[in-house]
């Protein structure tokens, strides 16, 4: 009772979390549904990233997969969700299949998890070994620069200073262009043909000065 | 807190939950306080621009006692939900919404280091929450069945996720001034007379601070851009079905989002918990002094952050009492034509200006009229600042300089 | 945006969703009562609109084929019950015009007076809903403030406030009681500078003339085909304005008054010179044009009631009495038009010389400017409808009868 | 139960959870036909992944000196997000240009390219 573990506590809550509603994804027909668990899901990990000490992947997280990703995944799901397509039932055959390749490989990765004894626990933590503010040290490492492998007491680790540089470019480059690429993709034209209105099928007026 | 509690040899389980409960009790009354306080301001303030009295009776003479009365109404009416809603989402969403305006002023420091969770990526970590209460309002207008609750939810959506990115620029222009996220430090830097705020550090930081507002007045989803509720075109929009308690909590989630992008002007532009006056410091209330004459400036400081942020409140409700609401294709416009280029401009120049004229206007004209009289906040703060503009010839080897001025901090 | 811009038929849009169709109305409230609209959209984009009427319908005509002309009067109050002492005036003039009446000159004055007033509580009402109907909340209890004062004025002269019945066949019911007229006088002098707060906020405001300059334009042509008239009219461009230009048993009802008709024509509006200008982005017909318009009407009818009153004030002799209760009309029929302030109300009466008409028509203003909702709001968005029905300025009452 | 809170937590059970919310995903691209539930599966997927890759540069995690993969393992998480928000966005343009041309979202009813 003396030592409750608060990153152990924060870390089962969070674990739980996220593995739940991961399976509720996976159960829920509903896609609106399954969004909401991805949102919470997603939400959780950001949580663990936090309790791991990476505040800034964890900000990450949620600004940009819960905040953005997953508002345009529900842009999506609520722009195609009508009556009958908003469940598909999947046959009890696949799921079977799907639950088996799914419950092996599950099997294989904790396996493979819990195998390493040092990853069981960690060693009681060096007071200098705090961690540092990760955010300015991440960011020169994004620009190239990484202090972080300055301090290495190793000379051999030492090596590898090359950040990130053209990795952040490119997807700099990547962003754009899936942007540009995206919105292309998603117009559909059509064109629409005169439609009763009223009385009297007289022409419109100039409607294009109504849209300065 | 947690630490006093173990000083009387309090288990460290119980000193910990003790601790974290007070201060959430504590955050909640300021998130729920904020939301009575802005309603009651809502109304006295609008009926003054409407020529009216506004409450007058419940309370008093001003109707203090409205915002609870109103309250109280609101959770005895009949709680509805519609037929055609999709029961659960419905009933999760406005919780949603509270939750995470709540769990935003985590990471609100209210005067020097008085805040419930100093993260160094403070700032970021706002954004990335207020930008999740997006998803309480989508649900909740999907979940309705309604189709103006859809309009609603759609509009709430394209808007809230445009107006980030302007925001976001905005806010890196003080953190790159600072050169920290971490909101407690950014506060401290402006530490001193109101010249040593940062919507006076140059002329780019003022117009980033007017860039800002306007995108905090649309992601608050206030007039003119409030429309996701729209009353005159959506009815009410997401909150179309929404009834009773729901509906109080929707308010309860935007009321404190107002509280919390005038609280974070405050820290960013407006030094926080630093006055146009240096009170604490004038009167010695500092913790070099004493411990509790740094507590009592501490809550002098907090007095002065949430009057600013009460001041922003007000000009939200007079903004939203003068203007008529703009369109959607109208805000879509001022988002992504204005205000993401203007404040992309901003910052390039809030750069330009680091790099060439080191510190603000004011740091500068003090060094150019009395170099000898400079005060001590000010000898500090260019210490850290990269130093006067070198000389043409040192130019080419500036390089390591922005690592190094980074990493010192 | 361009959505079609050259040709109305063939529109592109880019992400397009699936079609909506949207009941606005009857219970919503940019609708001005119980006007349903019914929405065709996708996305944001309205493609088409169509009006359903009948929700307030009560059987007015038929309830005058039953009533004698003074028992009918009140049913008038409450066809456009935002300016029921217009409404009275126009059933007044045309039984008056079948019995070959001619009121006093004292009469006629007084009910300049009335009709003026009337006319700018209504234009009160439009302005004030329609910040309103554009999110303002605040021009809508400014407007309603003064409103007030013309409808106690009304209560003075004649114990109602909304259902006044007070002009009414020959005459009027009740002379001015004592002190009236300087109460008038002062509501002018206090009201005159509350026009340029409502052109603060709202006429030269930027974000109103975004919302509404250029926003359903209405070019004269298809205003006059589909028979707008009023304000709606005027603000395409057509001087046209029955105190002028119509039935000379109502015309010269205003013989001797000086007045223009507010249309902007040669690309200017009589009274340019103290309001704000016409902005760059406004054309000829749109929104903002036709609340301009009711705006200048405002100070106009302002001018009017003052003229009037000194002309009441000069006037010698008594106001007129109403006629017997069961006055025999002549055979005969007769159709007058009046400008109320939403437009052209024309009243229909055909007697076979029995004290009750046998047949009673009624042309509402505001249901012919209704009818070019559907026109104006194709291809617009969807908070552009209310934008658009607003400016029309309809008032339900007097479309269902 | 008390054990298992007052236990510190290691790296391996980082791993489990980055591994049940992998099959979770995977589980969901297998059996969903819905092409969103498919997108959804594959966030996961990514998300099992970054955890793998934070709790992996973790220093608490690891403790004492060793850094593993240090800064690295959260550069690499921050790429996968950003361009697991890239992919969301393409793939959601395809999504709905599918929608558009064939009425339904059902991956299985796209099948015109079938030999």
């Amino acid at each position: 009772m003396d030592a409750v573990n608060w990153h152990t506590i924060f870390f089962w809550l969070f674990a739980m979390l996220a593995c739940g509603f991961a399976v509720g994804v996976v159960v829920t027909n509903n896609i609106v549904r399954m969004a909401c668990c991805l949102v919470a899901s997603l939400g959780a990990v950001a949580g663990l990233f936090f309790l791991a000490g990476t505040e800034f992947v964890g900000a990450v997280q949620l600004m940009v997969y819960v905040g953005g990703t997953m508002v345009l995944l529900v842009f999506g799901v609520m722009l195609t969700a009508r009556g009958p397509f908003v469940s598909m039932q999947t046959g009890g055959g696949q799921w079977i299949l799907a639950t088996i390749i799914g419950g092996a490989l599950l099997a294989v990765l904790l396996q493979a998890a819990f195998s390493v004894p040092q990853w069981m626990a960690p060693k009681p933590l060096v007071p200098q070994a705090a961690p540092a503010p990760t955010a300015a040290t991440l960011g020169l490492a994004l620009m190239g620069v990484r202090v972080d492998k300055l301090e290495r007491p190793d000379p051999v680790l030492r090596k590898g200073m090359s950040g990130y540089l053209l990795a952040f470019e490119i997807i700099s480059v990547h962003l754009v262009v899936v942007l540009v690429g995206a919105a292309y993709l998603a117009r559909a034209k059509r064109a629409l043909g005169p439609r009763p209105i009223g009385l009297g099928g007289r022409s419109a007026p100039p409607l294009g000065a109504a849209q300065k | 807190m947690a630490e006093f509690l173990l000083s009387i040899s309090a288990p460290a389980w119980l000193a910990y939950s003790v601790a974290a409960l007070i201060q959430c009790a504590l955050l909640l009354a300021v998130a729920l306080g904020s939301a009575a306080i802005s309603i009651w301001l809502e109304r006295k303030v609008s009926a003054r621009i409407q020529d009216r009295l506004g409450p007058t009776r419940v309370g008093g003479r001003f109707g203090w006692l409205q915002p609870p009365a109103d309250g109280l109404k609101l959770l005895c009416k009949e709680d509805i939900i519609p037929a055609a809603a999709d029961g659960p989402l419905f009933r999760l969403a406005p919780y949603i919404s509270f939750c995470t305006a709540f769990c935003v002023f985590l990471a609100l420091p209210f005067a020097n280091n008085w805040v419930a969770l100093r993260l160094n990526v403070g700032v970021f970590f706002i954004l990335a929450v207020s930008g999740l209460e997006v998803f309480g309002v989508i649900l909740g207008g999907y979940a309705s069945g309604s189709k103006w609750s859809l309009y609603g939810a759609m509009r709430e959506a394209a808007q809230v996720v445009s107006y980030e990115v302007p925001m976001a620029l905005c806010v890196v222009v003080p953190v790159l001034i600072v050169g920290s996220m971490d909101l407690v430090e950014i506060g401290n830097h402006q530490a001193g007379w109101f010249w040593h705020w940062h919507v006076f550090h140059d002329p780019f930081t003022f117009a980033t601070f007017w860039i800002y507002m306007t995108c905090a007045v649309a992601s608050t989803n206030r007039a003119p851009f409030d429309l996701a509720e729209a009353e005159s075109e959506l009815v009410a929009g997401f909150l179309t079905e929404y009834s009773g308690f729901r509906w109080v909590v929707f308010f309860m989630a935007e009321y404190p989002a107002m509280f919390l992008v005038s609280g974070l002007a405050s820290v960013l532009f407006l030094g926080g918990w630093n006055g146009p006056i240096p009170i604490a410091s004038l009167l010695h209330l500092t913790p070099a002094v004493h411990p509790l004459a740094g507590w009592i400036g501490n809550l002098l400081g907090m007095c002065n952050f949430i009057a600013k942020g009460v001041l922003g409140i007000t000009c939200m409700i007079w903004l939203r009492w003068t203007l008529p609401r703009l369109r959607i294709d109208q805000v879509m416009t001022t988002c992504l034509k204005y205000c993401v280029p203007l404040a992309s401009a901003m910052l390039a120049g809030v750069m330009l200006w680091m790099y060439l004229l080191p510190g603000g206007v004011w740091t500068q004209a003090e060094q150019l009229w009395s170099p000898s009289t400079v005060n001590a906040a000010t000898a500090v703060r260019r210490e850290q600042a990269p130093g006067p503009p070198r000389p043409a010839e040192k130019q080419a080897h500036h390089e390591p300089e922005p690592m190094d001025v980074v990493w010192t901090r | 945006m361009p959505i079609n811009q050259v040709q109305p038929e063939a529109v592109e849009f880019d992400v397009h969703t699936d079609e909506m169709l949207i009941n606005m109305g009857p219970q919503h409230p940019s609708t001005h009562g119980v006007l349903r609209l019914v929405l065709r959209t996708d996305g944001e984009v309205v493609t088409e609109v169509t009006p359903h009427i009948g929700y307030l319908h009560r059987c007015a005509e038929k309830i005058g084929e039953h009533l004698s002309p003074r028992q009918f009067l009140p049913y008038t109050d409450r066809l456009d019950y935002l300016s029921a002492m217009n409404m009275n005036l126009g059933w007044s003039l045309t039984v008056e015009k079948l019995l070959g009446l001619k009121v006093s000159e004292k009469t006629r004055h007084l009910r300049v007076i009335m009709a003026e007033l009337g006319r700018i509580a209504s234009h009160l009402v439009a302005a004030g809903c329609y910040g309103l109907d554009l999110g303002s909340f605040t021009p809508f209890t400014w407007t309603f403030r003064d409103r007030e004062k013309i409808l106690n004025l009304f209560e003075a002269a004649c114990g109602a406030r909304l259902t006044c019945s007070y002009i009414t066949v020959g005459g009027v019911t009740a002379d001015l009681p004592p002190g009236w007229l300087s109460q008038c006088e002062q509501f002018l002098t206090e009201f005159a500078p509350v026009v340029d707060e409502l052109h603060a906020v709202l006429t030269s405001n930027a974000v109103f003339v975004r919302r509404t300059a250029g926003v359903g334009v209405l070019p004269a042509a298809t205003a006059i085909d589909y028979g707008c008239t009023g304000p709606v009219l005027r603000g395409c461009g057509v001087a046209w304005d029955l105190r002028r230009d119509g039935d000379p048993f109502y015309t010269e009802m205003y013989d001797g008054y000086q007045f223009e008709v507010i249309a902007q024509t040669e690309g200017r509006y009589p009274q340019d010179h103290p309001y704000p200008p016409v902005p760059a982005a406004a054309c000829l017909g749109d929104s903002w044009h036709r609340f301009y318009v009711r705006m200048l009407e405002v100070v106009e009818s302002m001018e009017l009631v003052r003229q009037a009153m000194a002309k009441y004030a000069a006037a010698a002799g008594e106001v007129d009495k109403p006629i017997p209760l069961k006055k025999k009309l002549p055979q005969g029929e007769v159709y007058l038009e009046t400008e109320a302030p939403k437009g052209q109300m024309g009243f229909m009466v055909k007697s076979d010389g029995s004290p009750i008409p046998s047949r009673v028509r009624i042309r509402s203003s505001s249901f012919c400017n209704l009818s070019v909702a559907s026109e104006l709001c194709r291809g617009v968005l969807v908070a552009d409808v209310p934008a658009i029905i607003g400016s029309l300025d309809l008032v339900l009452g007097e479309i269902d009868r | 139960m008390m054990n298992l809170l007052t236990q510190p937590v290691g790296l391996s059970h980082y791993l489990a959870v980055s591994a049940v919310l992998f099959v979770c995903g995977f589980l969901c691209m297998a059996t969903k036909r819905n092409i969103l539930g498919v997108l959804m599966g594959i966030e996961l997927v990514l998300n099992g992944a970054n955890l793998n890759f934070v709790a992996f540069g973790s220093r608490l995690l690891r403790g004492g000196t060793s850094d593993g993969l240090g800064l690295d393992g959260q550069a690499i998480a921050l790429f996968v997000i950003i361009l697991a928000a890239a992919e969301a966005a393409g793939a959601l343009a395809i999504a709905l240009n599918f929608y558009h041309t064939h009425a339904t979202v059902d991956v299985d009813r796209a099948e015109e390219l079938k030999g």
